[in-house]
């Protein structure tokens, strides 16, 4: 029965796809092989009595929590600096990703509606934008600040624009991507009834990307919080350079302290995501 | 009125992956082993026809009508759009073009969360600077306009609704209450009708069709329902495998029944074993 | 009003290092008449950059650093004054491991430096372990960079590697402090002598204005109580003058352990 | 106004627009533009330095320096066993918390219940809060130093990164593919795999890979600390001021970071569709 | 077959945000001032029954389908399936329940970029193991099931082709063939004939009736076409503004002329100036 329903349909069982799916599983397995080696894959190791016992010793240090009046001070105006430097540092790359942004994305492209390619010229300057976002997002922060240690000068601004520049980077690629994995047909729809792309975007990209766009934002602003820690290497101060230094000379309290503010921090990133999220509901 | 509005000569259209999904030919029993949704289409359509465009599921009607909106280019052959050739003007120039017409698609993608009454003031962007777009985001500049539109398919208590909230054939009419606010003079509207009870449906292709003659616009919709068709359109237009099988004033029953014949030629009802019946496979 | 912009290199915990200078910054202020402002830097190489390019006016340096920022800037750094201690100063190795005696024995461990730009930290260290033929980068286990003196006590105290090279003044100064259990970790080798440490301007600097500095240095006296404090912040009796001769021998040390190209 | 007005008066029953921002939402908005404003004017930045002759120059000079790049034989071994070695180890690192993030961001997009829910995500932001130089640290003291603690350390906290952008991606999603199977019975995991996953696979691939870029200078920063890699060459050679080499080890990171561009990209366009 | 499959009593149905919609009383106008989406309804229904529901859009037809599924949970009144009250049980237990159903909803939502063969194999998921779920995706575990269900709809060649890439008439029809893969005994429609040509329409239902009577399965099946309600079901519900308007076996015209009277009540041609000739707003 089964032959027979074989051989009057032959394409049945040849699944496309399925021969590229298991390859690619293949494929990653074999690349996850080296991996291993070179990174002395051996988790066994952490559960050796002796580095356990090293661990829970350093781990024992951070209580109770450093919370010495002098100390908190401190903690308390590093944490404001962290949070105005990182606020600004997003700010700025946000300002500077949102027009690479609809340059790169294709969703929005008016000359490639309706045809299987889009214009070379639009491609040209596509790749352009993209490699000035790659550039951007993968020289290190600590490259970007010690060139602009040399402009600015020490202190803040050496430290905001390094994270202004490569968040850029990073943020204009995450914005083009969440814009195209996001439905397009609503978009579409209104480019190819006349609409520019400005009004498309916001009329049919928009609402069903905005979710997404503002959890990245949100997030990327906690990552430049955390990042603080670049700010350091500039003088700049902020709570990433007292954990740098705490962690130096491994005060397990002070650590924990400075640890328990990034958690509060970025529950409360979560929080205002959370809400922005719901204001579009 | 001379000039046509709208021709096409010798077009063939093709979907971009339509190849790979023919299996590259070694399917043996399809139907239609061409590579091209559309064939050898040719049209005049003069400012202020009403056409209607019938043919079985497939046939390319959606297709055919993304095509006139320069929403797909053809594989070859000529679209003119008044005496101007779409694609072989530069894409802001052709964009410009596609301020003249409205798509309605098949099910109106409207983005969740959004209201009805933005939605519907979508249809004005085409006119709008790009501040008054924003401004209207912001709070609604024309809400009486989209207010009557929407009167005029008796959907007007859900002007604050949100779109994802409406009933099937809510949302339907909510997609052709935005085509009531565009200024377009070639009004495309792909089945305007099937989510709609038959009531409603009567109703709602007449207001279509009185605003196409108010504006002098052309109308060209694609529909299921034939007497629809027959009775308030005097073009049609019948599409069948990507082919024209009639473009006429006068059709009669039998070419109807040409058109959507042996639609299911292998369905014989007890041909294949009932899924539950037959050996499974053997691999589960 | 003038400002004195002053930093130092990071070779301890920034926050230690403001602390040492509040004192000295006051006194400075005082003797020269111009603001004093002290920024902190957590990179050895930006405290070198700020001194070269202008956004630095006075640096405390280690000898490796100064050396750096001399061949930087073509021989425009001028060295003011030295600590006593700074002209015949000394790193030491230490472990927390028994099998551990000798250089040699560390052939196939694991070893913590200070900093890349530290002096007492890493070059000297570097170049002795090449004088007893061992080459750090070969024939350790692994190498790493702790980043300050201290951080090297707390990684070698910790288990983290097991040994480490630092700063002989740090080192004592963590005794005195009763900060260490030398049961647990201890010296296994000091080195000979080097110079090292002191304060640095351009050459630019209005030659009256380096001579005020100079003067506010050496006029420090361990016999007054305010003096003192300030002193003994900087873990010194007293300051006395240096000069870029002073670092040839650091200068080619680095050139010879390939740290300096 | 007049017109409208007089028009609204014929059409009484035109419905009342409700308010278009809620209160809170109004005052969360607020408070972030004073956040915003009061972060300037607290960080000042000096735009005047910025765009002087002066750091034009001196920025030139900086740059200059760089060039040319030192592409001596040795040194090209050393830096591409490097590049190995932090692709490696962000590549592996990524991979583990990709796995581990969308198990936990399944409970954490709440699909098995809101204790569930807010249980897994203070898990994720413990592990998302704490950097990843102070995971390295810890694991450097229980494994020892080398690359193996630096892969563990970015898998901890890319696992709370993952796990909390996948649970948001999820949570956004339409809901309608995903209920009609629940409705008709699947259980919520099949149900899930079978529409949710589908419909967000390439919004969490992409989330990984792009996170796999971000951790390679992750990697790089680890090996400050003694994870070993490119990180540790680069801020090697930049404390010693031997730019050519430093430039060598930026362009092999660039180089790094635009293959997994490309490789992202690619992946996205043929793994999705 | 004593005891019927599903009885309904008086049941009130409420959209969760239905109160919103309607601005708490500030609109004067409303059709239906009641924040209840379905009214008082009593049913029962016995096993192997073939219902059709009718009625004007936005009636509630949808919300009946989604309560009859426990999709949607009723403000109050009694559900009662196969002698259990759903909403009484604990919510695996009606899980497990919600297995011998199938809702093939109105516009069927599939994932984008999903191939026809997954998204129609899913309908046997409730059957399957986990494991072979899984495997499931990786390489189709049932081709043939899948490509014998597509055939009676006459699709058999879209099998591996994506969702996205499919007319609207197959897209629907590829809902509903995977209803013919689940052994569910309780079928409920929702308009599954919208999308689809007269012939096909026809063909489909006759599908949809056949496979519940061999399964001795209750088909219930929103419609809009009237005539196929009235020639094809034995029992026909018409449902207006969310109240029961009859439950019968002999509809009459006046019965079918009452249900969609006045669907536009407001509706004069020209009472409402059209819309590109009143005065603009100043506002832009
Ligand atoms: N994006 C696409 N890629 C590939 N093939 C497509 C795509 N869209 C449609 N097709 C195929 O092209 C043919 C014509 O499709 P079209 O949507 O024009 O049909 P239709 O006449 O509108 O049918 P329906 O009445 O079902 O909506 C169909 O066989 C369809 O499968
Ligand atoms: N999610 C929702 N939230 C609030 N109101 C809703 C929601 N879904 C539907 N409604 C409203 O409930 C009423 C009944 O909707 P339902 O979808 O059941 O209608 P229907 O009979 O299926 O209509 P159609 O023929 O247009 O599909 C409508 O007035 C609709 O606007
Ligand atoms: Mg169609
Ligand atoms: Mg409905």
């Amino acid at each position: 029965m089964q032959n027979n329903q074989l051989k009057r349909h032959p394409p049945l069982f040849n699944d496309p796809a399925w021969r590229s799916r298991v390859m690619t599983g293949l494929v990653f397995t074999i690349l996850l092989w080296p991996a291993l080696v070179l990174t002395e894959f051996k988790p066994w190791l952490l559960l050796d009595a002796q580095s356990i016992y090293a661990t829970s010793r350093f781990l024992g240090n951070f209580f109770p929590p450093a919370h010495d009046p002098e100390f908190l001070d401190v903690v308390i105006s590093s944490t404001w600096q962290t949070i105005a430097m990182a606020t600004t540092g997003s700010v700025l790359a946000m300002l500077a990703a949102i027009p690479m942004t609809f340059i790169v994305n294709e969703q929005l492209s008016i000359s490639s509606l309706g045809r299987h390619q889009t214009h070379w010229l639009a491609r040209l300057i596509r790749q352009i934008v993209r490699w000035i976002l790659v550039l951007l997002r993968s020289v290190p922060e600590l490259v970007w600040a010690l060139l602009l240690v040399r402009i600015v000068g020490l202190g803040p601004t050496a430290g905001v624009l390094a994270i202004a520049l490569t968040y850029s980077g990073m943020l204009g690629k995450v914005y083009a991507e969440i814009i195209e994995a996001s439905e397009p047909r609503a978009t579409k729809i209104l480019l190819e009834n006349g609409c520019s792309r400005m009004q498309a975007f916001f009329y049919g990209t928009l609402p069903n990307a905005a979710p997404e766009l503002i959890s990245y934002t949100i997030y990327r602003w906690e990552c430049a919080i955390r990042g603080s820690v670049v700010m350091g290497f500039v003088g700049a101060g902020g709570l990433g350079q007292r954990m740098d230094e705490s962690m130096k000379m491994l005060a397990g309290g002070e650590v924990s302290t400075i640890l328990i503010v990034f958690v509060l921090l970025v529950g409360v990133a979560d929080i205002i995501s959370y809400l922005f999220r719901r204001g579009l509901e | 009125m001379t000039a046509p509005q709208l021709r096409l000569q010798n077009l063939f259209v093709q979907h971009p992956d339509a190849v790979a999904a023919v299996f590259e030919g070694k399917q043996p029993a399809l139907k239609n082993n061409s590579k091209f949704a559309l064939h050898d289409i040719n049209l005049t359509i003069a400012r202020g026809e009403q056409i209607a465009i019938i043919g079985p599921s497939g046939a390319g009607k959606t297709t055919l009508l993304h095509t006139l909106a320069f929403a797909h280019q053809a594989s070859s052959g000529v679209i003119t759009f008044n005496e101007k050739s779409p694609w072989e003007l530069s894409s802001s120039e052709r964009h410009d073009l596609r301020r003249q017409l409205f798509l309605a698609p098949q099910t109106p993608p409207l983005p969740a969360r959004q209201r009805v009454v933005t939605a519907i003031l979508a249809g004005k962007l085409p006119q709008w600077s790009f501040a008054t777009a924003l401004r209207n985001l912001i709070k609604p500049v024309a809400p009486l306009e989209a207010y009557q539109a929407l009167s005029r398919f008796n959907l007007q208590d859900k002007l604050y609704a949100r779109v994802d909230k409406l009933s099937g054939g809510e949302r339907q009419r909510c997609g052709l209450a935005r085509l009531l606010l565009s200024n377009a003079q070639l009004l495309l509207v792909d089945e305007p009708l099937s989510a709609l009870d038959p009531q409603l449906a009567a109703q709602t292709l007449e207001t279509l069709q009185q605003e196409a003659s108010t504006r002098n616009a052309s109308l060209i919709c694609s529909l299921h329902q034939v007497d629809h068709a027959r009775n308030k359109f005097t073009r049609i237009i019948g599409l069948r495998e990507g082919k024209i099988q009639f473009d006429s004033r006068q059709v009669t029953d039998q070419m109807i029944a040409d058109l959507y014949q042996n639609t299911l030629p292998e369905m014989k009802t007890d041909a294949y074993p009932l899924v539950s019946h037959i050996d499974k496979p053997v691999c589960y | 009003q003038q400002v004195l912009r002053v930093s130092a290199i990071p070779d301890e915990a920034p926050t230690e290092l403001q602390r040492k200078f509040k004192p000295l910054g006051a006194y400075l202020e005082k003797k020269l008449g111009v603001k004093v402002e002290f920024i902190p830097v957590t990179d050895y190489a930006a405290s070198v950059e700020g001194l070269i390019n202008h956004k630095l006016d006075m640096v405390w340096f280690g000898g490796f650093t100064f050396v750096q920022a001399n061949v930087r800037s073509r021989g425009q750094i001028v060295p003011l004054v030295q600590r006593e201690e700074d002209e015949k100063f000394q790193s030491v190795f230490i472990t927390s491991k028994g099998d551990i005696n000798k250089l040699e024995d560390l052939k196939g461990k694991t070893f913590s430096f200070g900093s890349e730009s530290s002096t007492s930290g890493h070059l000297m260290p570097r170049s002795y372990l090449l004088a007893a033929k061992i080459n750090p980068d070969t024939d350790l286990k692994r190498i790493a960079f702790s980043g300050a003196h201290d951080a090297t006590v707390a990684a070698v105290a910790g288990g983290k590697v097991d040994a480490g090279a630092l700063n002989i003044s740090v080192w004592e100064k963590l005794i005195a402090q009763n900060k260490i259990d030398t049961k647990q970790v201890h010296v296994f080798y000091t080195t000979p002598g080097y110079f090292d440490y002191n304060w640095s301007v351009r050459a630019d600097m209005p030659s009256e204005m380096q001579k005020k500095i100079t003067e506010a240095f050496l006029t420090l006296n361990p016999a007054s109580p305010q003096d003192k404090e300030i002193l003994e912040l900087q873990r010194t009796k007293r300051f006395i003058p240096t000069k870029t001769e002073n670092y040839k021998a650091i200068e080619a040390a680095a050139h010879n352990a390939g740290l300096l190209k | 106004m007049k017109h409208t007005n007089s028009n609204f008066n014929e059409y009484a029953d035109m419905p009342q627009p409700p308010a278009m921002i809620e209160l809170k939402t109004a005052l969360a908005l607020l408070a972030l533009i004073v956040l915003t404003v009061a972060s300037f004017l607290s960080v000042n930045i000096d735009w005047n330095n910025l765009f002087s002759n002066e750091a034009m120059r001196s920025s030139k000079e900086f740059l200059l320096g760089f060039a040319p790049p030192d592409l001596s034989s040795n040194l090209l071994n050393k830096v591409s066993l490097a590049t190995l070695e932090t692709l490696a180890m962000s590549a592996l690192g990524t991979a583990i918390a990709a796995a581990f993030g969308l198990a936990l961001a399944v409970p954490a997009s709440g699909r098995f219940g809101i204790i569930a829910k807010h249980g897994t995500r203070l898990f994720l932001n413990f592990f998302r809060a704490v950097p990843e130089l102070v995971w390295a640290s810890v694991m450097l003291i229980a494994a020892g130093l080398g690359p193996f603690a630096g892969t563990i350390a970015l898998a901890a906290h890319t696992s709370g990164v993952l796990g909390r952008l996948f649970a948001e991606t999820l949570e956004n999603l339409p809901k309608e593919c995903e209920s009609t199977l629940r409705i008709n019975g699947s259980s919520a995991t099949t149900a899930f795999l079978y529409a949710s996953l589908f419909q967000a696979l390439p919004q969490l691939l992409s989330y990984t890979l792009y996170r796999w870029e971000n951790n390679i200078r992750a990697a790089a920063i680890l090996g400050v600390v003694g994870a070993g890699g490119l990180g540790q060459m680069l801020k090697y050679h930049l404390s010693l001021f031997q730019m050519p080499t430093a430039a060598t080890v930026i362009i092999a990171m660039l180089i790094l970071v635009a293959m997994v561009d490309a490789l992202s990209l690619w992946m996205r366009r043929h793994l999705t569709d």
